[in-house]
């Protein structure tokens, strides 16, 4: 008689995902669908779903979504959590919308150590429009926007989400994983769970970055771009807790004294 | 669930007992999916679901027939 | 009657929505509507609202379309600029149907302009500054008392339309000081029924979705054409205006806002002198109030628009007027206040 | 009846609170009363004014173009404001710091040394309330009552000897 | 007859610009415009100008006042949700009379709504969906070719007047490939004056400063007068449109890009069915050819309006027929395209 | 006979600035002015003034200026420097200006390494407007949007600009000094001259940050408003050096090994 | 002459540009011609397809509805498009990927076993290639010759055995 | 140059010498101007003429005349 040790759970719709092969954004939603059936707050989690090739993100999760405008899903989390601080609330966003045009509303939501949680998928590269260079597309990378790869001199430098953010007091959990083997995945879904217990706690401002394939617009092969992670994205985002709700309390006591 | 395979091949790696091949014939969907040519080798750890993009892994102790029906 | 308050413009109108039952209020100092974050900051606490002054407009307006979402009763306010970064949100929320309030105290413009009252922002507000075919319901106060009154009305029909609505005011009026009366009741929002949009605690029931795209082909379109149905009929239903002695009246003078009670201090003097003037005041913009002005236009031949900017309103009293009418116009932009001197001067000339 | 009041002067010589004041007054009179202050950038460089109407009738326009009465309260405000008082208009001088004399011959001016008798009461901050006393008085605009009735609504922190000195500055100022 | 290229319209407007002397590109990626940057991305490296990729269209927008104020011809471009966002810098760049060319690729409203192709922004286009008293200059294209030759005249017109100027096309114009040919020769912008606004290097002559604000009293109004001026002028010298056997017309359709080449199929097709179809095509939509569409609305009865959105320039339809004749209205939004057939349907019911 | 040692020089207009008195506003202006002189670039400087109270800036200062958008003068400033690489950029902006609604523009043209200019006044109030909360505005400061005191748990923490520039690698010098007292003065005209050398010196991105009083908004005379900066300011804002030329220089070379 | 085409298939199968040959070579034989791509996210899911027109008159909608002729590369295809194709339309099917079969009666359709033909000449890639031959053919939209013509000015990039493949499945396709 | 003088005292701190005090009468802008008192003190450190806010001071060596004229 078998015992079924892994399944599709209600954590996710059934809907047929329309990422393109391999793409990292199904195997973080499916995570992020397992974490809330294993927490049970899939009914009182509201989801937002970004501009990105994760938009249609609103018809995979599970729970109530709302998808609301390029960017600024932080802001829309900071009305939806002060209203229905009960509700837990998450914002999935891609290096486009979280680190290009949202930028303000990141790091002024983190400051403010709202009480949400933002998956970020830092895939180098603003995948739904086909491939333009991202804030997070490394030094030398081709993009259809830095055909003859990223220079330094006109673009300037990739920015690292984590450790900026971590230069703030707001934020309770600050951490990076990866996509790019199934050990890192395994990882990745261990520091989700975290991310939403957190702020199941009341403790602040989360935050899991996630380095994540693009395949398509990386011009590779599935296997090809997650060796790309590995060798080339892992070395200037180094993986790891850049941020523990312990720093955050310690850190606050310090200032209280000063101020 | 072989239509929502996309042949991506990621657990075809992700396997530590190779069980996995891609078949050559496409799928309904346009795609080369992923098939169990050594199913007797599988321990049945999950991680193929695990890094399964479109959740079309199911895994069940003893063997693993998912993608089959 | 109820007591009266002396009060300032601005503060009415934030007074006036927490007792419409606002309770979360986002928003970003710009002058001259500093007076309603202000007011909000300290007011929601008392009501156990939420005050946040957001980083920025586009924050704020963003801010709001997420506690809509939630189905609480919302507002920012702000000014020209700051509206003018506000359109992409306010398209989001006229397309998501989330029912949002707002106010601009309009300030002379383009640009950054001066912080002198305005009526420039009249197109934005009644076209739809933001991308794409969508309506939103548009007051025109033109005392303190309406400051303080309009916010209720623009709540009642936000939510009976699932529409942004706002309050187009400007500088006089929200800095101006007069006795106000509140006509209805404190509301306590706990008590209103929850829209049937609200996310959150989906215990019991299917899961819901607030978006403002349909990636299906023609699905995009089928939600324009529902929107379309809702415009028309808040057109047929939902207009308000004033009109004063047009009966007798030989000239018309059309104005909203601060511009409609120097207008009567002009048509009060010109009476005086003797010639027939009328006063047509649009309290809707949008809806704008076309067919009654289109029937004064069959009798009365003379017909003059003031406006405190170039000539905005001018085209929806165009379109009402269907050539019936001579159409005179007189503006001062940015900061001029017409004065009735200068009104009825105009009236001379054309009649 | 219908008063155009213009009041102006540096910053902190209250002008502001004067003119809210004079608008209260009015209310509960039971007249018409509007206030409008200048606002924002305008303040800058610490000088302050604003108009208020009180009147029998409704009032439609509320900005005061040309007033029936002005207060100067510095130097600067003559220069800005003298031309714009109506003929026959009232134009009350802090005569403390207004050294200047109007131009106009058409108009009926008083010069109130509104520092001085605020110094000799004891506070150079109700300065305002006797230039408001002297034109209470002298356009019947509102009650002296009125005002004293709304004083402690307006200033509503102040301790009972800033309102007594403040009432005091107003009688002297409706003396004068 | 110069080379003709098979070109996307996207890349045609790109490489148009830079044919007019743009050297400074700013914008960020949005669909169904990406090919305009991603081909500036590397056009411009060639010709020795510059290409950001912003961090947003407001910074995008920002960037161009910043280099337009230094004397470049800029040029940014987006589609709706990134053109809403725009909005203040629009109207700060007009106040200031700084000579900007930009361009929308119109995608489906509002919101988000979808990639299809759509003329939903015709009110913010030519009504200033920014704030305060102001005006750009809009052409709107139908075809490759113009997409590829405009540019040159929104430069040659933005530079002249110091207003910004842009081009309101669609998905259709952005994605479809056709035979171009440019009609002017390419411009070296070093060989043109430089601008008497521009900042930098000021040895040897006064300060200059560009701003969009004056605080003085009076100032603004004043500032606002001037812009009127410079509006009335171009309202009177440069409206360009284009009409299609008018002279025995009985019916007249009225569409501006894609639809008014789908309205022409309409009029062959039914002029082949014996309807006296006429067709006037607005090319600049703001200045809006209200003259000759008054003067065509005294002898054609019947007007017919075809657009892709819920009806936008229908206003400026009715305020420059002035009830002389029967308004009639197609529209298809948010990626409907109406097809020849559909509108004769159209023509039919109403002759 | 005397030798004069200090007066006005053509850094500024001889316009009367229109601040309030003891505004550190004006004090600020003048060392620029002074800086623009001792350097020699008055005639090649362009200057961009904020929307603040210093929007009169663009009347003060006797060069070349430019009164854009509130918070975009970092945008503004790129659009100028790359159409005109001699010439020399600044961007003048208060706390709200740049670390509020501006906060996009500011983290991308320091991540960029733009070869700009931007002197920072960090008042921790919106002065322009009257007073209301600004990101910087300190634990408890009382403002016309927090009459309670900036309270943590709706507001957030107060953001530290030159310590989160500090995580990018665009930036080539970030410096916080202080107007408190008359040594710090002279260390702030230190500070904005080295930052324009810098980018004489074509080093990039360089910010200094001003600790300034407002004793309008403040509610304080101006000397109380000086030992606030001394007794609260100081504390929460650490003064001196974030970043140097010398520091990018390492950092970037680190960078190329990895990337 | 009037030809409205419609192309449709999986991504990576060539459609995009053999649509743009297509209208390459229209332009090469002097006519007028136009190329609309499906785009953004209508692609996501693999799926691709583009209309040409190619006409002796001056074009003016440039969309195509009603296809006088359909190249369906694969399953999902045919269903979408069949019923929009003309009466008597020409109706290309790939015949190696594509198993359904159409329900028109009214129209005039032809099986090419595009894949298999390209595996043969060395490049499943060149499967659109043998379809746009066969349509060329069919309809005399374009002179076979111009569309080798255009052949290198298209695939910029490609070296010499690429193109002669792609010539080869051309005129296999147009035996076909 | 008195007229620019808001009399914020920020020179008078700052002047080790206390050279400065404060007018007791109006400046025609308003304000309580900042006069020399003991100007035989002054080293002209020009320490006062650096916090100036309104750079109304002019220092000359021997002796600091600038805000009397
Ligand atoms: C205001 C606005 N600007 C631009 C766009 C176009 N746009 C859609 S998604 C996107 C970026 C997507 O990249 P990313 O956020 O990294 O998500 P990914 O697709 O890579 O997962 C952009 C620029 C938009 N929809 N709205
Ligand atoms: C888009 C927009 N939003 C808001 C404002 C109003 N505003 C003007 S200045 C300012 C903030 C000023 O504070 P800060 O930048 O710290 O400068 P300070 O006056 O303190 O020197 C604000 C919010 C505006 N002019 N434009
Ligand atoms: S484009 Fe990239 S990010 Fe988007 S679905 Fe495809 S693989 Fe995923
Ligand atoms: S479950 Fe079986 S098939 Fe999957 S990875 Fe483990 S061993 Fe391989
Ligand atoms: S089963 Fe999943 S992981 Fe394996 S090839 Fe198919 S899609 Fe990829
Ligand atoms: S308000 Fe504050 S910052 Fe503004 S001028 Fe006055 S003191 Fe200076
Ligand atoms: S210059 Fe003279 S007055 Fe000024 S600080 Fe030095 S000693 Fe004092
Ligand atoms: S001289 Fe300057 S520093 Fe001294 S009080 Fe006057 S303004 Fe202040
Ligand atoms: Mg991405
Ligand atoms: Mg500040």
């Amino acid at each position: 008689m078998e015992k079924k040790v892994f399944s599709r759970n209600e954590g996710l719709t059934d809907i047929k995902m329309r990422y393109c092969p391999g793409c990292g954004h199904g195997i973080v939603h499916r995570m992020i669908g397992d974490v809330l059936v294993e927490l049970g707050i899939r009914k009182r989690t509201i989801g937002i779903a970004p501009v990105g090739c994760s938009v249609f993100a609103d018809e995979y999760f599970n729970c109530d979504m709302i998808q609301p405008a390029h960017g600024r899903g932080p802001a829309v989390a900071t009305g939806m959590k002060r209203v229905k601080p009960d509700c837990i609330v998450f914002s999935y966003q891609g290096d486009g919308d979280l680190a290009s045009i949202g930028m303000a509303e990141t790091i002024h939501s983190a400051a403010r150590g709202e009480n949400i949680t933002i998956i970020f998928i830092n895939n180098a590269i603003f995948g739904m429009t086909g491939g333009q260079m991202a804030p997070t597309t490394l030094i030398g990378q081709k993009s259809t926007t830095s055909p003859a790869g990223r220079d330094v001199k006109l673009a300037g430098y990739p920015i690292r989400v984590c450790e900026l953010l971590s230069a703030l007091n707001g934020p309770a959990y600050l951490v990076r994983t990866s996509l790019h083997n199934s050990a890192n995945v395994v990882k990745t879904k261990k520091a989700i769970k975290r991310a939403f217990q957190i702020q199941m706690e009341g403790k602040g401002f989360s935050l899991v970055e996630i380095l994540s394939q693009c395949p398509t617009n990386w011009g590779m092969t599935t296997l090809k771009s997650i060796e790309y992670i590995a060798e080339n994205m892992v070395p200037y985002y180094p993986l790891g807790e850049f941020r523990t709700p312990e720093d955050k309390k310690a850190k606050a006591e310090a200032e209280t004294l000063k101020g | 669930d072989i239509t929502r395979c996309k042949g991506c091949e990621l657990c075809r790696v992700a396997c530590p007992h190779n069980v996995i091949e891609m078949s050559k014939k496409f799928s309904p969907t346009g795609y080369y999916p992923a098939i169990m040519v050594r199913p007797e080798k599988c321990t049945g750890c999950a991680l193929c679901a695990m890094v399964c993009p479109d959740v079309s892994i199911e895994v069940y102790k003893e063997e693993t027939v998912s993608k089959e029906k | 009657m109820s007591e009266r308050i002396l009060m300032k413009g601005n503060e009415a109108l934030a007074e006036g929505a927490v007792r419409a039952g606002c309770r979360f209020f986002a928003g970003y100092p710009i002058t001259p509507q500093n007076e309603v974050p202000e007011y909000m900051s300290w007011r929601m606490a008392q009501v156990g609202g939420t005050f946040i002054q957001a980083e920025s407009e586009v924050a704020a307006i963003n801010m709001l379309f997420g506690a809509a979402a939630c189905g609480a009763r919302v507002m920012t306010s702000s000014s020209s600029p700051g509206i003018s970064l506000k359109q992409e949100g306010i398209s989001y929320t006229a397309s998501a149907e989330l029912p949002i309030f707002y106010a601009n105290v309009t300030r002379g413009g383009p640009g950054l302009g001066n912080i002198a009252p305005s009526q420039g922002d009249y197109y934005q507000a009644t076209r739809g500054g933001g991308h794409g075919d969508y309506r939103v319901i548009v007051l025109a106060p033109n005392s303190v008392n309406n400051m303080g009154n309009f916010p209720k009305m623009c709540y009642d029909l936000a939510f009976k339309y699932r529409i942004p609505s706002m309050v187009l005011a400007d500088g006089v009026l929200g800095q101006m000081m007069e006795p106000l009366e509140f006509d209805f009741e404190p509301i306590d929002p706990k008590k209103l029924p929850e829209g049937e949009w609200a996310l959150g605690n989906a215990e019991g029931r299917e899961r819901k979705v607030v978006r403002s795209y349909d990636l299906k082909p023609g699905g995009m379109e089928k939600h324009n054409w529902k929107l379309d149905k809702k415009y028309k009929e808040i057109e047929e239903k939902e207009v308000l205006y004033q009109t004063f002695s047009v009966d007798d009246a030989e000239i018309l003078i059309v104005a909203f806002g601060t511009c409609s009670r120097i207008a009567k201090s002009a048509l009060s003097l010109g009476r005086s002198q003797k010639l027939k003037i009328g006063l047509l005041r649009p309290i809707t913009l949008w809806p704008f109030p076309t067919k009654i002005l289109n029937q004064l236009a069959s009798k009365i031949k003379k017909i003059l628009v003031v406006e405190m900017n170039l000539g905005q309103m001018l085209d929806d009293v165009k379109i009402a007027v269907e050539g019936k009418a001579e159409i005179g116009f007189h503006g001062r932009p940015a900061g001029g206040i017409p004065t009735p001197e200068e009104i009825l001067e105009k009236v001379k000339e054309m009649v | 009846m219908y008063q155009g009041v213009i009041m102006s002067g540096f910053g902190g010589q209250g002008i502001i609170s004067a003119g809210v004041i004079l608008a209260y007054a009015g209310m509960i009179d039971g007249k018409h009363v509007t206030f409008f202050p200048a606002y924002g950038a305008e303040m800058r460089g610490g000088t302050a004014n604003c108009s208020v109407i009180v009147s029998d009738q409704e009032i439609a326009a509320p900005v005061v173009s040309t007033p029936e009465s002005l207060i100067v309260m510095n130097e600067p405000s003559l220069a800005r404001f003298e031309t714009t008082l109506k003929p026959k208009g009232l134009l009350l001088i802090n005569s403390s710091l207004v050294s200047g004399k109007p131009k106009r011959g058409d108009i009926d001016v008083h010069y109130i040394p509104a520092n001085g008798v605020a110094e000799e009461i004891g506070s150079i901050r109700c300065a305002n309330m006797v230039m408001l006393g002297a034109l209470a008085k002298r356009t019947g605009a509102v009650k002296i009552e009125s005002i004293m009735k709304c004083l402690p609504k307006v200033f509503t922190k102040a301790k009972k000897e800033i309102l007594d000195m403040n009432i005091e500055a107003m009688r002297r100022g409706a003396q004068s």
